[in-house]
């Protein structure tokens, strides 16, 4: 047998590159640099790794090719905007991450100890989330991209394991924290064991573990679909727990809550975004010739996520939990996106996942800044008459919360009116009329918010609007002029989008 | 003998595992469980790999057993650091988070 | 530059102006505002004497490109039916501005953000009637109720949270409704010669859609139209947003975002699917007479003042309903003319009321007596409304709801029949609160009430003179309104019935 | 075309059910370490199931690398929190059992029946042509050519994995480690002797360390002599009425 | 065409003056009822000069119609502002701005005490105005603008003194009743629009010869309701009593002379629809029959005076509304009828404000007693009056009486005989109450109470009587002579063929004086002769009880429409809370609850919703198996 020596295309793969190593280099800080310059060098490592990520990904914008990486990796111009969408996440959710007031001194010390008070004193920080955040990013970079099972499986890992490590990192309610990390690792795992599982079977019923391989054995298979559809089935389960859809969504209300605000704002918008691009290639490019088999699964879960995160929601009283289910309800909407299997379905998921994304880490952003002297102020009930007191932050956090039900001139408008059209398009009129019922359903609960905030009076229990870092600043900003901007017009990032968004096989 | 036979004791070690995950309480227990899950799954990947004679199969399982080994160390740190927090290891005594 | 964007521009160029101006200088603030608003009512009013009223196409039209990808324009241009709705607008709002001079101080927030709000919302109120792409008009017809919704729940009085959470609610799902029919209309659309919302192309889809369809996209309109114009059993909303809004609030509410609805039943529901409609009228009849009677009722048993004016409302509406879907030229001008007039009696009557409950501390009519006696030019103000609002001939609403009447009585008498007996509700509804509230003794508490000012006179003159001149010269408004309804029936395919003795013999 | 020999079968028929036995052991056996060397049973069978079917190299991994490396790390940490703490096998969240016992017996149920309904329309190949340079030479073709770019995203991974085991496990000291010596200068200096000798070593029913708590005599009451003089002049002598056998609370208390 | 400026100016000068006299506020309460009367003075000029004017021409060219714009003009629906002037309206014109203005003159004076005497006048003249639009219009629609504007202003002046929450509530039910014949008179315009495509009189005449009987019934019928409704004819009557909270002018001119024979003018008007419609023929006359009597009843048992009149007014206009009936040839003769009548009752109406005038607004009948010494022109007017409406020769009411009552036997067969019976009953109630009235005021002994010096009234309001009492003389002589109001009013009502006399003229009419004789003889001795009590007393027939309660009116109204729309309200308030919002708000409860029970699948155990994921997982798996079946 000839060995065939590997050719990798550096500049496709850069944007990935680049970030793998400046998470490396983030590793050598730790061990090497000293404390008091970590944090610092560690920040701007971190920026300038993701700014040069997306620099060098805008280099390639045009390119697509399937020999990226000897066909593990499938660059073209939808790969390109989920990267780029995850990329401009990501770098919002640093600024976010670096204000280290969300983060626990020392992870090692246990709660409530006179370690973990020393620490505090003595400001220690966990700088290591810089990395980890970094490598969580090169594994959501990998993840829409995979064009073959051991990738794609190598970068759900990759991005899951440092998020798994980082839910348990929050300074306060630390129990709770811990908590998170650990449900969230154990159900991860868990889920994962079922993806790879559906790899198996894919690879069974197909001989192959490239996604092309396997699109062509749909198309040409000769046994029945037996294998195919296992595999479809648990490997749906791996990528449907990763976006929370139900009944695969049971962790992330409870991760959300637990995981530090920052980190979880990350996560709940760049994972998605990850993993809606990893289904959209799977679903598009392998299982577009089996539709009439999983589709008709697919419109059900769509349509009970839809309104049961809906539904829930409107029963919470934590607004962490409360956007988690909100996050849920979305993750129905944007599966529309893959029911349409259509390429208006395709960009206006791009669409809508970008758009959420950035209002997700706005709105996370917010609830970081609102407190007490313990710590963050989750209770709904206390964040009453907020709009009194800082009535910037109270209007930005209604503007996300508008861009979440949908009203128009905010970006979630234009999101949803073009994937749900993409969904009836392709002749899925109960997605539509679900859509339409659930979204009256969570307007109910966003409302409510800014009924909190604008029209009951305060409580004074001490919950205090902190003044953003300039970093939070930066973030809260840049979201809320991209949800606004995104809604009144769109245009631009669509055509941009229509000209770009493909994939290729 | 059917190499398929191969596929029905990993279904069904897979199951067991996937069971176990359910009801035991023990957090390491239930990782253990999670592991034979993996298992499983990479004795189908051999099993397939096998059947359609290209070592693809194999590569998976390798690299499976690679990040499992990744996954390991970082679930038995997570583990580890919420015994210390709580004196338990029960997923179950893990339940302030709800509803 | 275009008319209707000129119109469209000012008041936000004005609420950017009022923006800048410090809060505490309220009287400053108070009078850009007004300024702002008589010169959008003058551009108005010179809008009105250049239209063309012979010419029944659009006109003042614009249309720019907006999101091309989904064939979105802004477009904007006016027939006689949206020139006269944007002409009461333009005309309600500086009385409204000038009638609550003080409203805005009682609210949560400053005087300042109440004339932004209210500014933008005169932008959207023109808008809304001015469009002529459905994406725009829904935009607008979304967007617009941000500002009533922070009107009521900031500034209102009562349970104004509560209201507004319930209007905002109620408008929503009518709104999502719409937007999965408005997504049905552009999917339909892009089958059949590319996707746009243009107005004029979209009416000729029906041609394309199976009866279903056409039945199912129809309710999604009309159900979001008769929320907004509350039409029995959907208006459970109105009392409590009318009466906890500002007057001044309520009279936009009642006189002008109302209307959108009965305005889009004949600019949308008919235009765009004509056949549905004709299958739907007898339901929608049924409707409206139901809302006559009922409407007519709940305010005879109304204890409050401005909840039973809203109750009269909800009686007009029924009558504006009746008059769209008879479907004959004298309902058509009839129920048009009847959107103008109830805009002006209804703003008469909220505008006197509000005074009467600010100086009083109460809006219960329990509260007040012998009015007349105290404040006579205040108690003849709103007895000449409230004349207006029994439809009194010699004052304007008595053309319009005598139109509809005649226009319905040709086609469906029974449904007329009926309806009259709400002209003898109406004395009921008017006279007990006349009776109550400005005859017998005066009561105590009502000895020392003030009279109106020279401001609260000039601003009510305008509409008392409005409502007088029109009820005896309605020609001038009918001029413009008859070729539009005209032509609207009869691309709709409808004929007045002859007089049947005539014709038989 | 794949012929399973005779004798793969009976290796396959008597490790298979031992397999499952010892999976399902898993499930039932209160001890977690009971459970890991049962796991870890599983895991051998497995390997020598690799080997048969031609995957010599993932075999010895599996030997070397799971059953050697990774239980080995179960076990360790199963000692760390405790090596005879055991599961109470009784189900507490109301409802769960049942329900995890139907969907097993359903999703194993299906699954085994929808194996057996699938058919791949070709035949089973064997890996007779893939091995024909060896097994380890095949996966190494495969691993450094074609899944080049996963083996070295793989590497990224790794680094998580050990720099997450660091975050979580490192203390940071933010005060340098006491001497022994300065601890016991601290003892001293407490003001008390009581706390000088420490405590008593664990697994002994002793609450005190001897040093100032009497001996007791036969009949349950303190030998005098058994304290040091100097102590008992210094009033550094605990009381040795409570440890008199009439008065040691002799109840038991179950600890938490 | 010289006249037809003027016609405008006919109804815009009250107009004006009430429009000026409401805006000045204050600063006119000096000029204001001398500007009012003026305006109403110059009005009854012009009507004089277009009288003039048209008897100038030729009989069939007396009648124009005058546009002044194009008032509403929808499709086919073109209703202009115009007027029609012809032998008909102008007698209303006179009449309405004739005795409008003495009304005007003697307001001043009545009213001198009153604050808001300026506002008074000003609804006055905005009642003058109206009325004259209502006669002058030409068509239903025009017609309708001036029926509905009399009605506010009847309104308004019942309830000038709103005050008295009795006087508020008394002005609201005459609107509402009135809006309740306002809706028989929309139908009427909707089924005319509808099936005969036009609502001016001229269109609807011309229409009508070829118009199906139906169609036309169904117009008669509902132009009778809108007549009943205006004109207080049964069952639309119980406003008119209560009505009386006005002040006595006010009854004079609105509730009197004008403004509730507007029912007879539509009946007249619509000649051309109930000529060709015999059902609704039929039905004007037993509404006119059966409120002629039901009107006389009443007044036989009422103490105040105003009620008592009232009444009689009621049964007058029955009278008009059964000559009305009796088609062609009795057009005229209510129009007599009401002409006179309006002289007669507008006489006394302003006798009996003279007497509450002196009596310090006393109206209790059985508190006078006397008074014709005391106030002799008022006696002496009111007595004219009296003389003329119980139908005593030579004075006006005998003549049109007299007719009606013929007219009414001629009708021809067992419907003339009842009719005619029914008028002569009418006429004996009549003579006895009225005689009643007459003697407890004027004649028999005084019952006052204490403290009351009664006096004549001032120039300024005797005045107007006497003339008003000089036309209850003359008038009746002057519109026979010759039948010259038959033949004036031909052209508008066509000529009426010879009808078989059932009765001698002379033989109705000694009929008619022997029942006037009947009827005033037992008043006579009821209350001439015998002791009245000041007190009304207890102890009488079921008959007077009831008669006394307006037949029961009020209650029939209150508790078959009043109470059960009560009722009615209050379930609807009810159910649109519990049931239409509820329904809502349960809808909202259900998604809360569901939100609730879902939430409680969040357990918090991490092995829940790893039971989830593997439920999940068979879900998927099961399907497979259902559809690779």
């Amino acid at each position: 047998m000839e060995f065939i020596a590997p050719s990798l295309n550096y500049a496709q793969l850069a944007p990935m590159l680049i970030v793998l190593a400046g998470a490396l280099i983030g590793v050598l800080i730790e061990a090497f640099a000293p404390r008091a310059s970590r944090f610092s060098s560690q920040l701007f490592i971190t920026l300038f790794a993701l700014v040069a990520s997306l620099a060098a990904l805008f280099q390639v914008r045009n390119q697509s090719s399937v020999d990226a990486a000897m066909g593990s990796v499938a660059f073209d111009g939808a790969g390109v905007l989920f990267q780029a969408s995850i990329l401009v996440i990501a770098i919002l959710a640093i600024f976010l991450i670096a204000d280290q007031e969300n983060f626990t001194a020392l992870a090692a010390s246990v709660p409530g100890s006179d370690e973990e008070r020393e620490a505090v004193q003595a400001d220690l920080r966990v700088t290591e989330v810089f990395p980890l955040t970094l490598f969580a990013i090169a594994g959501m970079l990998l993840f829409p991209v995979a064009s073959d099972l051991i990738t794609l499986f190598v970068a759900l890992e990759m991005l899951s394991l440092p998020l798994y490590l980082m839910a348990g990192l929050s300074r306060r309610r630390r129990l709770m924290s811990q908590e998170a990390a650990l449900k969230y690792f154990l159900l991860g795992a868990f889920a994962s064991a079922f993806f790879l599982l559906g790899i198996a079977y894919l690879y069974g019923y197909s001989g192959s573990i490239t996604l092309s391989g396997i699109q062509e054995s749909v198309v040409g298979g000769a046994g029945n679909d037996v294998f195919l559809l296992l595999g479809v089935a648990f490997i749906s389960v791996g990528l449907l727990f990763k976006v929370g859809a139900v009944p695969f969504h049971a962790w992330s209300p409870d991760v959300y809550q637990g995981a530090p605000t920052a980190i979880t704002g990350f996560m709940a918008a760049a994972t998605k975004v990850a993993a809606f691009g990893a289904i959209l290639r799977i679903f598009y490019v392998s299982f577009a010739n089996a539709e009439w088999q999983w589709r008709p699964a697919m419109v059900i879960i769509a349509i009970i996520t839809m309104v049961f995160g809906s539904v829930v929601a409107i029963t919470q009283r934590d607004v962490k939990r409360m956007l988690a289910y909100s996050s849920i309800a979305h993750a129905g909407f944007l599966l529309a996106g893959v029911i349409a299997l259509s390429k208006s379905g395709l960009e206006a998921s791009i669409f809508y996942l970008f758009a959420y994304g950035v209002a997700t880490v706005g709105a996370f952003g917010i609830v970081t800044l609102v407190r007490d002297s313990s710590g963050e102020v989750g209770d709904l009930n206390r964040w009453s008459g907020l709009g009194k007191r800082s009535p910037l932050l109270a209007s930005t956090f209604a503007l996300f919360l508008l861009a979440f039900a949908g009203i128009p001139l905010t970006s979630g408008f234009i999101g949803k009116f073009s994937i749900f059209s993409a969904a009836y398009e392709s002749g899925s009129t109960s997605i539509l009329i679900a859509g339409v019922l659930s979204s009256a359903i969570a307007a109910f609960f966003y409302i409510r918010v800014i009924v909190l905030m604008f029209f009951k009076d305060s409580v004074e229990d001490g919950t205090s609007v902190i003044i953003p870092s300039a970093l939070t600043t930066i973030t809260i900003t840049v979201s809320a002029a991209v949800t606004l901007i995104l809604g009144i017009y769109p245009a631009p990032l669509i055509d941009f989008i229509a000209t770009t968004a493909t994939f290729i096989r | 003998m059917n190499p398929y036979n191969y596929l029905y004791l990993a279904a069904l070690l897979f199951t067991i595992g996937a069971v176990g995950v359910v009801v035991r309480r023990n957090a390491i227990v239930v990782f253990m469980c999670i592991e034979l899950m993996l298992n499983a799954a990479n004795l189908t990947l051999v099993t397939f790999s096998r059947i359609n004679g290209t070592l693809d199969g194999q590569v998976v399982a390798f690299f499976t057993m690679v990040v499992a080994a990744c996954e390991v160390v970082v679930g038995l740190a997570i583990i580890v650091t919420i015994y210390r927090s709580r004196r338990s290891a029960s997923v179950d005594d893990a339940s302030l988070l709800k509803r | 530059m275009n008319a209707l964007t000129t119109m469209m521009l000012l008041p936000i160029l004005g609420s950017l102006l009022i923006a800048v101006i410090p809060s505490d200088q309220v009287l400053r603030i108070k009078q850009a505002a007004l300024a702002v608003t008589l010169l959008v009512a003058v551009t108005g009013v010179l809008t009105w004497f250049n239209f063309d009223s012979a010419d029944t196409a659009f006109q003042f039209v614009q249309s720019v490109e907006w999101i091309p990808s989904f064939g979105i324009n802004y477009a904007v241009g006016v027939d006689g039916l949206s020139l006269v709705l944007i002409l009461m607008s333009v005309l309600l709002t500086p009385i409204v501005v000038l009638a609550g001079w003080n409203e805005s101080e009682g609210g949560r927030w400053s005087a300042k953000v109440f004339y932004i709000l209210i500014l933008v919302l005169e932008t959207m109120m023109i808008g809304v009637f001015a469009a002529t792409d459905v994406f725009l008009f829904y935009v607008i017809f979304e967007a617009m109720l941000i500002p009533v919704y922070f009107l009521i729940g900031g500034y209102g009085s009562g349970d104004r949270a509560a209201a507004a959470v319930k209007f905002l609610l109620y408008s929503l799902f009518g709104g999502l409704l719409m937007l999965a029919s408005i997504i049905g209309l552009y999917v339909i659309s892009g089958a059949n010669g590319g996707h746009t919302f243009d107005i004029a192309k979209l009416s000729e889809m029906h041609n394309y859609m199976s009866s279903t369809t056409q039945n199912l996209l129809f309710l999604g309109f009309f159900i979001a139209f008769a929320i907004k114009a509350p039409l029995w059993p959907l208006h459970t909303w109105l009392p409590g947003a009318a009466a906890s809004g500002t007057p001044g609030t309520s009279v936009l509410l009642l006189g002008v975002l109302d209307k959108v609805g009965t305005f889009g039943m004949i600019r949308f529901c008919l235009t765009l699917f004509p056949d549905a409609s004709r299958t739907f009228t007898p339901v929608i009849i049924t409707l409206a007479v139901i809302s006559i009677i009922y409407g007519a009722f709940l305010a005879i048993g109304a204890t409050d003042i401005k909840r039973l004016i809203a109750y009269t409302s909800i009686s007009h509406f029924g009558f504006i309903t009746m008059g769209i879907f008879a479907m004959t030229t004298q309902g058509h001008s009839g129920s048009t003319l009847y959107m103008f007039n109830h805009g002006f009696s209804t703003a008469a009557l909220f505008i006197v009321a509000g005074w009467m409950a600010s100086r009083r501390g109460s809006s219960k009519i329990a509260d007040f007596g012998g009015l007349q006696r105290v404040t006579p030019v205040m108690a003849w103000s709103f007895f000449i409304a409230g004349m207006s609002s029994l439809a009194l001939p010699g004052l304007s609403s008595f053309v319009s709801e005598f139109l509809v009447l005649v226009g319905t009585f040709t086609r469906y008498p029974v449904a007329a029949v009926i309806a009259t007996f709400g002209i003898v509700l109406a004395a009921l509804y008017i006279l007990i609160p006349v009776q109550k509230a400005l005859h017998g003794p005066t009561t105590p508490g009502n000895e020392n009430l003030p009279d109106l000012n020279i401001r609260e006179k000039v601003a009510i003159a305008p509409v008392m003179a409005v409502i007088i001149a029109l009820g005896f010269y309605p020609a001038p408004l009918l001029n413009v309104i008859n070729p539009t309804s005209a032509h609207i029936l009869e691309v709709q395919g409808f004929t007045d019935p002859l007089p049947s003795d005539s014709a038989g013999k | 075309m794949l012929e399973i020999q005779t004798p793969e079968a009976v290796m396959f028929w008597v490790l298979a059910p031992l397999s499952v036995i010892a999976a399902l052991g898993m499930l039932l056996v209160k001890k977690a370490v009971h459970s890991a060397l049962l796991l870890a049973w599983v895991m051998v069978t497995l390997a020598i199931f690799y080997i048969a079917q031609d995957a010599l190299f993932l075999g010895i991994v599996q030997i070397v690398v799971y059953t050697g490396a990774v239980m080995m790390l179960f076990l360790f940490i199963l000692m760390l929190v405790g090596v005879d703490a055991s599961d109470s096998l009784t189900e507490t969240i109301a409802g769960l059992r049942p329900i995890a016992i139907t969907a097993a017996v359903g999703f194993g149920g299906l699954f085994v029946a929808l194996i057996s309904r699938a058919t791949l329309g070709r035949e089973a190949v064997g890996l007779q042509a893939a091995n024909a340079d060896g097994n380890v030479q095949g996966l190494a073709q495969k691993l450094f050519s074609t899944y080049v770019w996963p083996f070295e995203v793989v590497s990224a991974l790794l680094i998580t994995a050990a720099l997450g085991a660091m975050v979580l496990a490192h203390h940071q000291r933010s005060v340098a480690r006491p001497t022994q010596r300065q601890q016991s200068i601290a003892r001293f200096r407490s003001g008390s002797l009581a706390g000088a000798a420490g405590l008593p070593s664990p697994g002994v029913f002793a609450r005190h360390n001897a040093v100032d708590v009497p001996a007791l005599l036969p009949d349950g009451s303190a030998a005098p002599t058994s304290i040091s003089a100097t102590l008992k002049a210094r009033g550094d002598m605990l009381e040795s009425r409570s440890f008199e056998l009439g008065e040691v609370d002799n109840t038991v208390t179950e600890e938490k | 065409m010289t006249t037809s400026t003027s016609l405008g100016y006919l109804i815009a000068l009250p107009l004006a003056g009430s429009i000026i006299l409401l805006l000045a506020g204050r600063k006119a309460d000096k000029w204001g009822h001398l500007l009012a009367t003026a305006l109403s003075a110059s009005s009854f000029g012009l009507g004089l000069y277009q009288l003039s004017q048209m008897l100038r021409l030729e009989p069939e060219e007396r009648a124009f119609t005058q546009k002044l714009f194009s008032w509403i003009s929808v499709g086919t629906f073109n209703v202009d502002a115009g007027l029609l002037l012809d032998q008909l309206s102008i007698c209303f014109v006179l009449l309405i701005t004739g005795v409008g203005t003495l009304i005007h003159i003697y307001s001043i004076s009545y009213m001198s005490h009153d604050r808001d005497r300026r506002r008074f006048f000003a609804y006055l003249n905005l009642f003058i105005a109206a009325m004259l639009l209502l006669v002058l219009g030409d068509s239903y629609l025009n017609l309708y603008v001036g029926w509905e504007g009399v009605g506010l202003a009847s309104y308004l002046l019942i309830g000038f003194w709103n005050q008295k929450p009795a006087y508020a509530t008394a002005s609201k039910k005459a609107f509402v009743m009135n809006r309740i014949g306002d809706m028989g008179l929309s139908f009427a315009i909707m089924i005319a629009f509808a099936t005969l495509g036009t609502v001016t009189f001229a269109g609807v005449k011309e229409a009508s010869e070829s118009a199906s009987t139906a169609t036309l019934t169904g117009i008669g019928i509902m132009l009778l309701i809108a007549a009943a409704g205006k004109s207080a004819q049964f069952p639309l009557q119980a406003w008119l009593g209560d009505a009386m909270a006005g002040p006595t002018p006010v009854s004079a001119l609105i509730h009197a002379a004008t403004m509730v024979t507007a029912g007879v003018y539509l009946i007249t008007r619509s000649n051309f629809i109930f000529d060709a419609a015999p059902t609704a023929q039929l039905l004007v006359v037993i509404v006119g029959a059966v409120t002629l009597i039901f009107g006389a009843l009443i007044g036989t048992a009422k103490d105040d005076i105003k009620k008592a009149l009232a009444a009689s007014t009621m049964s007058q206009i029955g009278y008009m509304t059964l000559a009305a009936g009796l088609g062609p040839a009795g057009y005229a003769i209510a129009i007599m009828h009401l002409l006179t009548h309006g002289f007669f009752k507008a006489g006394m109406f302003l006798g009996a404000g003279s007497v509450m005038h002196g009596m310090k607004d006393q109206v209790n009948m059985r508190r006078y007693g006397a008074l014709g010494k005391f106030m002799p022109i008022t006696f002496v007017t009111f007595g004219l009056g009296y003389l003329a409406i119980i139908g005593v020769p030579p004075f006006a009411g005998f003549y049109s009486k007299d007719l009606i009552i013929e007219t009414a036997f001629n009708a021809g067969g067992v419907k003339g005989i009842l009719l005619g019976s029914m008028t002569l009953f009418g006429a004996i109630l009549t003579a006895f109450y009225m005689t009643r009235v007459m003697v407890l005021t004027f004649t028999s002994p005084e019952r006052w109470e204490e403290d009351q010096h009664p006096h004549e009234s001032p120039i300024l309001m005797w005045l107007p009587m006497v003339v008003l009492a000089i036309g209850s003389v003359t008038t009746g002589y002057l519109f026979t002579r010759g039948d010259a109001l038959v033949h004036w009013l031909e052209p508008v009502f066509g000529e009426h063929g010879e009808h078989t006399e059932l009765l001698p003229h002379k033989v109705v009419s000694a009929l008619a004086i022997t029942a006037v004789i009947i009827g005033a003889s037992i008043a006579l001795v009821k209350y001439q002769f015998s002791e009245v009590d000041a007190e009304a007393p207890n102890k009488v027939s079921i008959l007077t009880r009831l008669a006394r309660k307006d037949l029961l009116q009020d209650s029939f109204n209150e508790s078959v429409f009043m109470r059960p729309g009560q009722v009615l309200t209050r379930w609807l308030v009810k159910g649109d809370d519990n049931v239409v919002d509820g329904t809502v708000r349960l809808v909202g409860r259900t998604a809360l609850g569901a939100g609730a029970e879902l939430r409680r699948t969040q357990t918090g155990f991490a092995r829940s919703y790893s039971a989830l994921i593997l439920i999940g997982a068979l879900v998927l798996i099961a399907g497979i198996w259902v559809i690779t079946q």
